[in-house]
């Protein structure tokens, strides 16, 4: 039987290299793979160009592994929070880069790639400096941006449910750009809360069909960012 | 000088004038107080950028799950008839003119309806426009709450916003804390004064020219 | 509370005018939805463009319909099968027209109608008789065509089970292209098998989410068009 | 003249190039008879255009869901492990290079790993698409199996296709009755004969230049 299965965190992500391009999971701490994240910042890779509609809290998960250091550009639509000191201060120092991308056309460029689609039109942004530089183009006398794919090495990603085929659930809003990551990188690593055998997923609840998916690792009590950040931790 | 509407009589009186049934999204600050002012016999379905349709209050503390938020980060809960779905989706349905009624708070609203609520431009400052630029394209329509000028006095209904633009020409209505102001082909009109204010105040502290309600 | 829920097909069909684009779920037999199809065919409307992927089988559903002189142009991938006869034949004096899509560029037009994406780019049908006439572009030296969104005035679909705010679930393959045509017609109406209260579906579990859908009839034991076909039916 | 393979030897044979856990979209005909000749200790993952992973065999009469189909409208079964999904996210699959091998029947290949599988061309003829051209583009194996002759004796391997092109240089291997070829930067190579069958009859039974097996 297929098996996609893969004993732990630090495994799953010991092939990412420097210089990777990452996406990860999660719409600020909900859906946040933090385990996976901080498997990645024991593992040490440098120069990552990530991607994920925030730049992190606290000093936990996405903000540790900023603050560590290892990422060179972030991809994201809101880079800044109440409890995001990390990302700021960096970017000030013009010590990390930063591309900006209204929420929606991030999502649609990450599922493009996943998709196929090398390039699209949307109304978002036009007349706005963020269309600065960018085609714009109209259809029935409106005008539309065109927008590229937005593709990654690999996706780092928080599930419910998965089978060992990877197909995946996720809960509730933590479900967010995970599924559309999943679709857009080479290699998608997930951490699941519950492991089910083949079969344990009803087909038609299915939200990320296997073949979207490449590792899993079965973390079952995973922490939750805003209880860390809670909790005053930080990351190493 | 009167004191105009409240916060939450500006909520309140923007709920007036969505329609029962209407699927609606509310920004963060003022805006979300409209939900408390539902008018009677009517409902609307709250969208939530992040993925969900039928968003109900803030979930109690021990009804609280830590991974049902809404986009501003804040807990919720889902009420019956909800549904959960991806970011390509829920984007479809703001970008495909699927939401009725977005309202947002903003910096600035020009005359012509453009809106400027993401960014001040300042060198240094770090932009984060989240899904405003979405939301002000893609929503039916476009309402805007907001106090009529910033705490130093500033109007913030201008004939063109200084700060760089979210949307251009999508603003269709305003409520603020001294009149109800909607955006047409001529410019700005009053369409309703707050109790005791006076339409020559408006006037006085608006940044454009504005007409009178017929 | 909402309740998008129509007593009768009759009623839920019956604002549709002459002229109408109509999207109509399946593919074949699978997920047809055959009692407002043949609503449609006793409403009468007529100069109807309809999108599916096929054109029906034998002498009812949507080969009734086109039978019954009411469709002016067909949209779809596969025109023909071994028991397609009546599109065939107006196809062959003249009396009915053909756009051919090949089928993930009408799924992916379909769902770019429902996004607000009035365009996109492609790689099928590069060098082919089915791109003359279109733009072709280059990204990262590929060659792709550019396609338009496939908007509607209506959308026909079948579904299992639904609520009375319009959440949808499917049963197995009849999923196919009806929650893209749900995203992408101005009145989207369904007929369901089964109605149930709202919270009846797991929020997890929606596959269309009610924001898509207008009107709702419940079918409780909706004819199969392989039956139907099989016991040698017409329609009317 | 040597019988060659015969249909199931053919798809035999193309099943021995598939790794396991490929994920594996047959077409109609001779493609879904790989389905029978799976290599002992390797698992494949069926792919069908409407919206199914993990499709299983044909199923009994009485286990038979008239909404359990593939996308030649045959009735099948879901295997443990399967999902359903739409028809965006099924051709998300092929469009983006999610899908391993996919096994075509054809019409005409050429040199230059062209197809022609679609349609005649002939006028008058009601044209008809479905998935192909999709397949071809998407899919990172091409892999066809076809007949080396028509029946009437002309090649099926030629130098150009004379029918209407379903994609530009995307087949990368061809299995037929009397051979497996490939299609190399330098045109058709011959890399198995069948038992029994000369690289001269092959020769002379292709369209176009072709090369021994090395």
């Amino acid at each position: 039987m297929i098996d996609k299965r893969c004993p732990s965190v630090a495994e799953a992500v010991a092939d990412i290299p420097d210089g990777a391009t990452v996406m990860v999971g999660g719409f600020g701490a909900s859906g946040s793979p933090i385990e996976l994240i901080h498997a990645l910042i024991d593992h040490g890779a440098r120069d990552l160009t990530v991607i994920n509609n925030n730049t992190g809290n606290g000093e936990v998960g996405l903000a540790a592994l900023i603050g560590n250091g290892q990422v060179c550009k972030m991809i994201c639509s809101f880079p800044r929070s109440s409890q995001s000191k990390v990302f700021p201060e960096l970017y000030k120092q013009g010590r990390i880069e930063l591309e900006l991308v209204p929420q929606g056309t991030l999502a649609e460029r990450i599922r493009a790639a996943g998709a196929g689609i090398p390039a699209f039109y949307t109304p978002t942004t036009v007349g706005t400096v963020l269309a600065e530089g960018k085609e714009v183009r109209e259809f029935d006398g409106r005008p539309y941006v065109m927008e590229p794919w937005l593709q990654a090495d690999f996706a780092l990603v928080k599930c419910e449910m998965a089978d060992p085929v990877g197909n995946l659930t996720y809960n509730k809003t933590a479900r967010n750009f995970s599924p559309l990551m999943c679709m857009a990188a080479r290699t998608t690593i997930v951490q699941a809360r519950k492991l089910v055998p083949a079969g344990g997923i009803d087909p038609e609840h299915v939200v990320t069909p296997g073949i979207f998916v490449n590792r899993i690792v079965e973390v079952t009590d995973p922490v939750h960012e805003d209880l860390l950040i809670a909790a005053g931790r930080s990351y190493p | 000088m009167s004191a105009g509407w409240t916060r939450e009589q500006m909520a309140a009186r923007a709920a007036q004038d969505i329609p029962d049934g209407s699927y609606v999204n509310l920004g963060i600050g003022i805006p979300e107080l409209v939900a408390k002012f539902v008018p009677e016999g009517r409902e609307f379905i709250y969208h939530t950028e992040n993925g969900m349709l039928g968003m109900g209050p803030p979930p109690s503390e021990d009804e609280r799950d830590l991974d049902l938020m809404n986009a501003g980060k804040k807990y919720v809960t889902a009420l019956p008839g909800a549904a959960y779905f991806h970011h390509a989706d829920s984007f479809s349905m703001i970008r495909g003119g699927h939401i009725d009624v977005c309202v947002l708070g903003t910096m600035q609203v020009a005359a012509n309806g453009d809106i400027a609520n993401w960014s001040t431009g300042e060198p240094g400052a770090i932009p984060a426009v989240g899904g405003a630029m979405d939301l002000v394209q893609g929503v039916k329509n476009i309402y805007v709450i907001t106090q009529h000028t910033t705490k130093t006095g500033e109007p913030k209904l201008v004939e063109r916003c200084s700060y760089p633009l979210t949307g251009l020409g999508v603003v269709s209505r305003i409520y603020t804390d001294l009149a109800v102001v909607d955006v047409t082909a001529r410019g700005f009109r009053v369409i309703e004064l707050a109790p005791g204010v006076t339409f020559e105040e408006v006037e006085r502290k608006t940044g454009a020219p504005i007409m009178p309600a017929e």
